[in-house]
C-alpha cells in the first residue's frame, strides 16, 4: 500500500515543476505545456484523494479538468496561431504591446 | 374599476405618441376621443354605483400599488371616489370628451404629425387630471397636479415656432413652480402635524382639533397648500400665466384654461375641506384674495380686446368667486359654482374658438361684429353660455353665484359679499361687450367674408403670417372659399350645443331650497367636507368660518336643522333675506347686460369718450394694473442678474469647473503612475498572481 | 502441470509470434490477391508458389543500409518506427482470439486466449490506436522533408477525425453489451435466435458495423484512405526517407494494425469465436476465418477503389460519418432503454 | 508491499523526470513528446489507484488529442528552437527578473506544499495508506463512476459540454486566416 503523502508529494512536486516551466520558458507553446503538466499534478491529486475517500468523486472532478484542459488547449493554440501570424515569433516577452 | 378611467386616456396618449405620427388624422383622433369616451363611460358607471351606497359613508377606494414606504410615510398609491370626486371626474371626462371631439375639427389643418403629438397631450393631460381628482393622498394628487401642470406647459407652447407660444408656456410652467413649491411645503407640514398624508386620516384628525384661533401651524400649513392653489388657478398673485396662456390652441384654453385644469386649487381647498376649516385664518385670506382677484380680473376684463383674453379674465375672476366660496366655508357653493362653470366657460370658449375659426385666426374683437347672421349656431350657444355666466335668472351661473353671494352674506362677510356682487355684475358688463362686439352691430374691418376689404384681410392675413402664427392656414382655406363665412362644422356644432345645453341645466342639480327644490348636489357633496366619523351634516357646521369658536359639537346639533340655514338664525327671515339677495342679483344681471348693451351697442363714441378721459386708469387696465411689468422689475430682473454675475461667471465658471477640472486632472496625474503597473509582460502578470499565491499558502502553512 | 505465469508469458510470445507470422502472410497474400487482380502470377519464384516470398523481403531489408537525412532530428528519426511497431503489438495485447482453455489440460485452471484482460480492454485498443498516430507524425517531422510532414500532417488529422466516428460506432455496440471488456462483449454474442441466425451485433448494428469497417480502414491508412502515402503526390509519405530495418517497421506496423483491426471487428461484430457447428474449444477457427474475410476485403478494396481526394476524404469523415454514427448513437440508445436490452 | 511501492517509485521518478525535461528543454517539440510520456507515467499512477478507467482516458484524451493538437501546432509553426535570450532582450524588456523570480518561487512553492502535506500527515494518519476502506471493485467499475457523473454531477457535465463548444467554435474563429 502505498501512502497518500507520496501520491500528494509527488503531486506538489509536479505542479511546481509546472510553475516553473511557466516562468523559465521563452515560447508560448511550452508554456502552455508546463500549465498542462500543472493540471496533471492536481488531477493526481484529485483521484489519490479520490481513492483514500473511497468514492470515484475524484475521478470524475479529474475527468472535468480534462474536458477543461482539452478546451483551453483549443482556444490557447489558435491564440497562440494567430498570434504567431502577427508577430513571427513565439516569444511571450515579444507581445507586449498591450501596455500603458 | 377606478384605475381604469385615468388609465385609458394614458393608454390613448401612448398609442398616439408611438405610432401617431403614422396614423391619419381620423385614426388618431378616434384613438384619442374613443379613450375619453371610454373615460366618461367608465366614470358614469362608477359614480353611479356610488350613488347605491348609503350617503353617509359614500366612497369607493382603490388601492392600485404600494408606492412609497420609508419609516413613518407610508404612500400606497390609492384612488379614492367620493361625491367630490364623482362631481369632478364627470367634469374632466365629459366635457373633455366633448373637447376631445371639438378639437378634431378645429385642429384639422394641422400636420398629421402634429394632430397626433396634439391629441396625445390632450389624453396625457386627461388622465393626468383624472389622477389629481382620484388622488386620495397627498403625493398622488401631486403626482396629478404636475403632471397637468406639464401637460399645460406642452399645450400652451404647442404652437411651439411662435415665440410668444413658447415663451407662454416657460411661463406658466415656472410660475406654476412657485405654487407647487407652496404645495410641497403644505405638505410636509402637513404630514409633520398629522403624521400621514392620506386625505381621510388627516380629515379625521384635524375634524377633533379646535379650530385655531391665533395664526398657527394648521393655518401656515393650509396658507402654503392656498399658495400652490393660487398658482394653479391663477389668482392673486400668480394669476399672470393664465392670459398669456391663451396662446395655445382654443380647445386647450377651454379645457385646461376654463373647465378644469385651473379649477384644481378650489377642488384641492374642498378636497381638504376640514383642514382649511381648523384654520379661520386662512379662510379669511383666501376669501380676500379669491375677491381681490374676482373684482381685478374683472375690471381688466372690461378694456381688453382679444376675444380669447376677455375669457380669461372672466375665468379668473370667475376662480376668484369660487375661492370667495372656500374662504367663507361655502365649500359646496364654491364646487357647485365649479361645475357649473366648467359648461358655461368651456362653452364660450369653443364659440370663440368656432370665431376664430371662421376669421382665420382673428381674434381682435374691434374687428369682428355682426357675425350673428354668419354664424347662428356659434352666435345662440355663445349668448347662451353668456346669459348663464352673467347669472341670467334660472339659468346655471345663477344659481351657483347666487349660492356663493348668499353664503357669503349669511355668513355675515357683507364686505366680501358687496365686492363679490360688484364682481358679478362686471361679469355680465364685460361678456356682453363681448357678446354685442362680436356679433352684433355690422363688421367693422375685415373678415373674409368681405370682397371689398380683401386688401386689410391680406394685412389680417400678414400680421398672422408675421407671428407664424397657425391660423395662416385658416386664412388660405377660406380666402380660396371667399364668399360667406362658413359656420362652425359638424363636430365643433355638436359640442358648442351639448355645451350649451349644459350651461342651461346644470344648475338646475343645485336649487335652493328656498324657491322649492332642497339643494341636493349640496347635500350629496356634504359627506366629502364632513371628517369621517363625524356625519354629514357635521360638514355644514364645519363649513362656518364665521362660528370658530364652536368645534364639531355644535356642528353636530346644526345636522337637525340641515338644509342651508346656518345654526341659530330664524329660518324665516333667513328665507325673506335669502330670495331678496336672489332677486338683487338677478337684478344686477341684467343690469350688467343693461350697461354693456347702452355702451357697446347705443353709443360707442360716449363709451371711446369715456375711456379717453379717463385715460390713465384706462392704460393701467389695459396693461393689467403693470403686475407683469412689476413682477419683471421686482423679481425676474435681479434673478437674472445674480445669475448671471455670480452664479454664472464666479460660482460655475470658478468653483464648479474648477473642480471638475481638478478631479480630471487628480486622476489623470495618479493613473499616469499607476499604469507602470501594465507592463504588458504576461511573464509579469502570471508572476504577481503566482507571488500571491505563494503568499497565501505561505499563510496557512506557517499559521 | 504448466503453472499460470508461465503459460501467461507463453501467450505473450505466441501472439508476438502469431503477430509477426500473419504480418508475413498479409504481405505474401497482399502480393497474390493483387496479382490475381490484375490478372497476373504475383510472386512464384521463392519457393513453392513463392510463399517463401515474404522472408526474401525480410532478408532483403535487414542487409539494406540504414539511411538517414543529415538534418533529420536525430532521437525521433530513430524513435518513430519503434513507436509505431510497439503500439502495433500493443493494441493487440487485449484482443482475445479464443474461449477460455486448459490448453487440452496442460493447464490447471483455464485461461482466456489473450495477453491481458483489461476491464476496459475496448478503451485500451482506443488509446493504443490514438498513440499510434505518433509513430506515422513524427516520423514525418523527425526526417526533415516536406514530403513527410505533409505526410505526417495527412495521416494525424486524418486519424483524428475518423478516430471519433470509430469511437462512436464501438460505443454504440457497448451499450448493447452493457460492458467495456472485449471478452464480454464477445461472450455477449453467443448463441442463436430462432437457431439459425446467431447472436452477432452485426445484425443488430449493421450501420455501426459499416461505420467501424470504413473507419478502421482510414485508421490503418488503406487504400482507398492511403493519403498520408499518396505515391502519386508525396513520394511515400511519412516513411519517404526511411530505409532497411526502419522501413519494415512500418510495414510490419502497418500490416498488424490492419490485423488488429480486423481482429477487433470480428470480436465485435462478428461473435468472436463464436459460431456454429464448431465446438467451443476449437472457436479459434472461427476467428481465423472470419478475420481471414475481412482481410481479404481490406486487399480487395485496395485493389478495386480509387484513393479519395484530401477534402473528400475530410469532408466524408466530418459531413457523413460522423453525423451518422452519432445518429447511430443515439438511436441504439433510445432502443436499449425501450428494450432493456 | 513492496513492489507497488517499487512501481510507484518508478513511475513518481519516470513523470517527474519527464516534467523537468519538459520545463528546461529547448525544443518544443522534445517537450510534447515528453510530456506524452509523463502523462504513461501519471496514468500508471492511476492504475495503481484502482481508476484504470481514468488512466485510459487519460491517454486517449491528453496523448491521443490534446497533445497531438500541441504536436500539430509546433509543426504548423515550424519552431524548432525557441529564440535566444539575447534576442529576446531585443523584443522586449524585463526578461531576466521574472524569469529568476519565477523559477525561485516556484521552489518556494513546493518547499510550502511539501511542509503542508507534511503537517496534513501529521494531523490525519488514517486516511494516508491509499485504499484503505476503499472497495477497489466500486472505484474501478466504470458504471458506478458513470451513475456519479451524471447524476450528482449531470449539471457540470452539460456546462462542460456548452464550454467544449464554446471552445471548438472560439478555436476556430481565432484560427481562421482573415482574423
Amino acid at each position: 500500500m502505498v501512502p497518500l503523502g507520496h501520491y500528494l508529494i509527488l503531486s506538489a512536486i509536479l505542479f511546481a515543476t509546472g510553475t516553473m516551466g511557466v516562468f523559465l520558458r521563452r515560447n508560448v507553446i511550452t508554456m502552455l505545456l508546463s500549465i498542462e503538466v500543472m493540471l496533471n499534478a492536481v488531477n493526481l491529486a484529485f483521484i489519490a484523494f479520490g481513492r483514500t475517500q473511497g468514492h470515484v468523486d475524484g475521478q470524475v472532478i479529474m475527468f472535468f479538468v480534462v474536458t477543461v484542459a482539452a478546451a483551453e488547449a483549443a482556444v490557447g493554440l489558435a491564440l497562440v496561431i494567430a498570434l504567431f501570424r502577427h508577430r513571427e515569433t513565439l516569444n511571450p516577452d515579444a507581445f507586449t504591446s498591450l501596455k500603458w | 374599476m377606478l384605475l381604469l378611467i385615468p388609465l385609458l386616456p394614458f393608454l390613448g396618449f401612448l398609442i398616439n405618441h408611438a405610432v401617431g405620427r403614422r396614423l391619419s388624422k381620423t385614426a388618431s383622433g378616434g384613438v384619442a376621443c374613443l379613450a375619453m369616451a371610454g373615460a366618461f363611460g367608465m366614470s358614469v358607471v362608477s359614480v353611479w354605483n356610488l350613488l347605491q351606497m348609503p350617503p353617509a359613508d359614500r366612497g369607493i377606494v382603490q388601492q392600485v400599488a404600494a408606492w412609497i414606504e420609508s419609516g413613518a410615510l407610508v404612500v400606497p398609491f390609492t384612488l379614492r371616489l367620493d361625491p367630490l370626486a364623482s362631481v369632478m371626474i364627470l367634469v374632466v371626462s365629459g366635457i373633455g370628451f366633448l373637447i376631445h371631439v371639438y378639437s378634431t375639427a378645429y385642429m384639422h389643418e394641422e400636420r398629421d404629425s402634429e394632430y397626433a403629438r396634439y391629441f396625445s397631450y390632450l389624453n396625457l393631460f386627461a388622465s393626468f387630471m383624472l389622477v389629481l381628482v382620484l388622488g386620495a393622498n397627498f403625493p398622488v394628487m401631486f403626482v396629478g397636479w404636475e403632471g397637468v401642470g406639464l401637460c399645460s406647459y406642452l399645450l400652451i407652447g404647442f404652437w411651439f415656432t411662435k415665440k410668444s407660444a413658447s415663451d407662454a408656456g416657460k411661463k406658466a410652467f415656472i410660475v406654476n413652480r412657485v405654487g407647487d413649491f407652496g404645495f410641497l411645503l403644505g405638505m410636509f407640514m402637513v404630514f409633520a402635524q398629522f403624521g400621514s398624508l392620506d386625505f381621510q386620516e388627516v380629515a379625521r384628525q384635524a375634524g377633533h382639533l379646535q379650530p385655531e384661533v391665533t395664526f398657527g401651524a394648521i393655518s401656515i400649513a393650509t396658507l402654503l397648500l392656498f399658495v400652490g392653489a393660487t398658482g394653479k388657478s391663477a389668482q392673486i398673485p400668480l394669476h399672470v400665466w393664465l392670459p398669456d396662456a391663451m396662446e395655445g390652441p382654443t380647445p386647450v384654453s377651454a379645457l385646461i384654461h376654463a373647465a378644469t385644469m385651473v379649477t384644481a386649487g378650489v377642488y384641492m381647498i374642498g378636497r381638504n375641506a376640514v383642514l382649511f376649516s381648523a384654520a379661520p385664518e386662512t379662510l379669511a385670506i383666501v376669501a380676500g384674495v379669491g375677491v381681490a382677484t374676482a373684482l381685478m380680473a374683472g375690471t381688466i376684463g372690461l378694456v381688453q380686446n382679444d376675444i380669447k383674453r376677455v375669457l380669461a379674465y372672466s375665468t379668473v375672476s370667475q376662480l376668484g368667486l369660487m375661492f370667495v366660496a372656500m374662504g367663507v366655508g361655502a365649500y359646496a357653493a364654491g364646487i357647485f359654482h365649479l361645475y357649473t362653470h366648467a359648461f358655461f366657460k368651456a362653452c364660450l370658449f369653443l364659440g370663440s374658438g368656432a370665431v376664430i375659426h371662421a376669421l382665420a385666426g382673428e381674434q381682435d374683437i374691434r374687428k369682428m361684429g355682426g357675425l350673428r347672421k354668419e354664424l347662428p349656431i356659434t352666435y345662440w350657444t355663445f349668448l347662451t353660455a353668456s346669459l348663464a355666466i352673467a347669472g341670467f335668472p334660472f339659468l346655471s351661473a345663477f344659481f351657483s353665484k347666487d349660492e356663493i353671494l348668499w353664503k357669503a352674506f349669511s355668513g355675515g362677510h357683507t364686505v366680501v359679499w358687496a365686492v363679490a356682487a360688484a364682481a358679478s355684475l362686471l361679469t355680465a358688463i364685460y361678456m356682453f361687450r363681448l357678446v354685442f362686439l362680436t356679433f352684433h352691430g355690422k363688421r367693422t374691418s375685415a373678415g373674409p367674408g368681405e370682397h371689398a376689404a380683401g386688401a386689410s384681410l391680406a394685412v389680417a392675413r400678414d400680421d398672422h403670417a408675421s407671428v407664424g402664427g397657425p391660423h395662416d392656414s385658416h386664412a388660405h382655406g377660406h380666402a380660396s372659399e371667399g364668399g360667406h363665412l362658413h359656420d362652425a362644422p359638424p363636430a365643433m356644432a355638436t359640442a358648442l350645443i351639448l355645451l350649451a345645453i349644459g350651461s342651461v341645466v346644470a344648475g338646475y342639480v343645485g336649487i335652493p331650497a328656498v324657491i322649492g327644490g332642497g339643494n341636493q348636489i349640496e347635500h350629496f357633496l356634504a359627506p366629502s367636507f364632513a371628517a369621517p366619523g363625524i356625519e354629514a351634516g357635521g360638514a355644514r357646521g364645519a363649513s362656518h368660518a364665521e362660528a370658530p369658536a364652536e368645534g364639531p359639537v355644535s356642528h353636530a346639533e346644526a345636522v337637525g336643522e340641515g338644509g342651508p340655514a346656518p345654526s341659530g338664525v330664524d329660518a324665516a327671515t333667513e328665507h325673506r333675506a335669502e330670495l331678496t339677495l336672489m332677486a338683487f342679483s338677478s337684478g344686477l344681471a341684467v343690469a350688467g347686460i343693461g350697461i354693456a348693451w347702452f355702451f357697446w351697442r347705443r353709443s360707442r363714441a360716449l363709451t371711446d369718450r369715456i375711456a379717453a378721459s379717463f385715460a390713465g386708469v384706462h392704460r393701467v387696465l389695459l396693461n393689467k394694473y403693470y403686475v407683469d411689468e412689476f413682477y419683471d422689475a421686482v423679481i425676474v430682473s435681479p434673478i437674472k442678474g445674480v445669475s448671471e454675475r455670480f452664479l454664472w461667471k464666479v460660482f460655475d465658471a470658478g468653483v464648479i469647473d474648477g473642480v471638475v477640472n481638478g478631479a480630471g486632472t487628480v486622476v489623470n496625474g495618479w493613473s499616469g503612475i499607476l499604469r507602470r503597473l501594465q507592463t504588458g509582460s504576461m511573464r509579469a502578470y502570471a508572476l504577481s498572481v503566482f507571488v500571491g499565491v505563494v503568499m497565501i499558502l505561505g499563510y496557512y502553512v506557517w499559521r | 502441470m504448466i503453472p499460470l505465469y508461465l503459460a501467461q508469458f507463453g501467450m505473450i510470445f505466441a501472439v508476438f509470434g502469431l503477430l509477426l507470422l500473419s504480418a508475413a502472410v498479409m504481405v505474401y497474400s497482399e502480393r497474390k490477391v493483387a496479382a490475381f487482380i490484375q490478372q497476373r502470377y504475383g510472386p512464384y519464384l521463392v519457393g513453392p508458389k513463392g510463399m517463401l516470398q515474404p522472408i526474401a523481403d525480410v532478408v532483403k531489408l535487414i542487409f539494406k543500409e540504414p539511411l538517414r537525412p543529415l538534418s533529420a532530428d536525430r532521437v525521433l528519426f530513430f524513435l518513430a518506427p519503434l513507436i509505431s511497431a510497439t503500439a502495433a503489438f500493443a493494441a493487440f495485447a487485449v484482443v482475445p482470439f479464443g474461449a477460455e482453455t486448459t490448453l487440452f489440460g496442460l493447464l490447471a485452471e483455464p485461461i482466456s486466449l489473450q495477453v491481458a484482460d483489461v476491464n476496459v480492454a475496448v478503451l485500451v485498443i482506443f488509446a493504443i490506436t490514438s498513440v499510434s498516430v505518433y509513430g506515422i507524425v513524427l516520423a514525418g517531422w523527425s526526417s526533415n522533408s516536406k514530403y513527410s510532414l505533409f505526410g505526417a500532417l495527412r495521416s494525424a488529422s486524418q486519424m483524428i477525425s475518423y478516430e471519433l466516428s470509430y469511437g462512436m460506432s464501438l460505443v454504440s455496440v457497448l451499450l448493447l453489451a452493457g460492458s467495456l471488456s472485449v471478452t464480454d462483449i464477445v461472450n455477449a454474442q453467443a448463441g442463436m435466435w430462432f437457431g439459425v441466425i446467431p447472436k452477432w451485433f452485426v445484425f443488430l448494428q449493421p450501420v455501426g458495423f459499416v461505420i467501424f469497417i470504413i473507419a478502421g480502414v482510414a485508421e490503418t491508412n488503406r487504400a482507398p484512405f492511403d493519403l498520408p502515402e499518396a505515391e502519386q503526390e508525396l513520394v511515400a509519405g511519412y516513411h519517404t526517407e526511411y530505409s532497411s530495418t526502419a522501413f519494415m517497421m512500418f510495414f510490419l506496423a502497418e500490416y498488424i494494425n490492419m490485423v488488429t483491426a480486423c481482429a477487433v471487428a470480428t470480436d465485435v461484430f462478428l461473435g468472436g469465436w463464436h459460431g456454429p457447428f464448431l465446438p467451443l474449444g476449437f472457436g479459434w477457427i472461427w476467428f481465423l476465418v472470419k478475420i481471414g474475410a475481412l482481410l481479404f476485403f481490406y486487399l480487395w478494396m485496395r485493389w478495386t477503389l480509387p484513393r479519395l481526394r484530401y477534402d473528400q476524404l475530410m469532408m466524408f469523415g466530418w459531413k457523413v460519418l460522423l453525423p451518422v454514427s452519432a445518429l447511430n448513437l443515439i438511436v441504439t440508445a433510445a432502443g436499449v432503454i425501450y428494450f432493456g436490452y | 508491499m513492496g513492489t507497488e511501492l517499487l512501481v510507484f517509485y518508478a513511475f513518481a521518478a519516470l513523470a517527474v523526470a519527464a516534467s523537468l525535461a519538459v520545463v528546461l528543454g529547448k525544443n518544443p517539440m522534445h517537450s510534447v513528446l515528453l510530456l506524452i510520456v509523463s502523462f504513461a507515467a501519471l496514468a500508471g499512477l492511476y492504475i495503481g489507484l484502482d481508476a484504470p478507467f481514468a488512466a485510459v482516458v487519460q491517454i486517449i484524451i491528453y496523448a491521443g488529442a490534446i497533445m497531438v493538437l500541441f504536436l500539430f501546432v509546433v509543426m504548423l509553426l515550424n519552431a524548432h528552437r525557441e529564440d535566444e535570450p539575447a534576442a529576446l532582450e531585443a523584443a522586449g524588456g524585463l526578461t531576466r527578473g521574472p524569469i529568476r523570480t519565477g523559477a525561485a518561487l516556484a521552489v518556494v512553492l513546493a518547499a510550502e506544499l511539501g511542509w503542508a502535506l507534511m503537517k496534513a500527515r501529521g494531523a490525519n494518519d488514517g486516511m494516508l495508506s491509499a485504499g484503505a476502506g476503499a472497495d477497489a471493485q466500486a472505484l474501478q467499475s466504470v458504471r458506478s463512476l458513470g451513475t456519479v457523473l451524471f447524476t450528482n454531477y449531470s449539471l457540470a457535465f452539460e456546462v462542460t459540454s456548452i464550454l467544449i463548444l464554446v471552445a471548438m467554435i472560439g478555436a476556430v474563429v481565432l484560427a481562421k486566416r482573415e482574423l
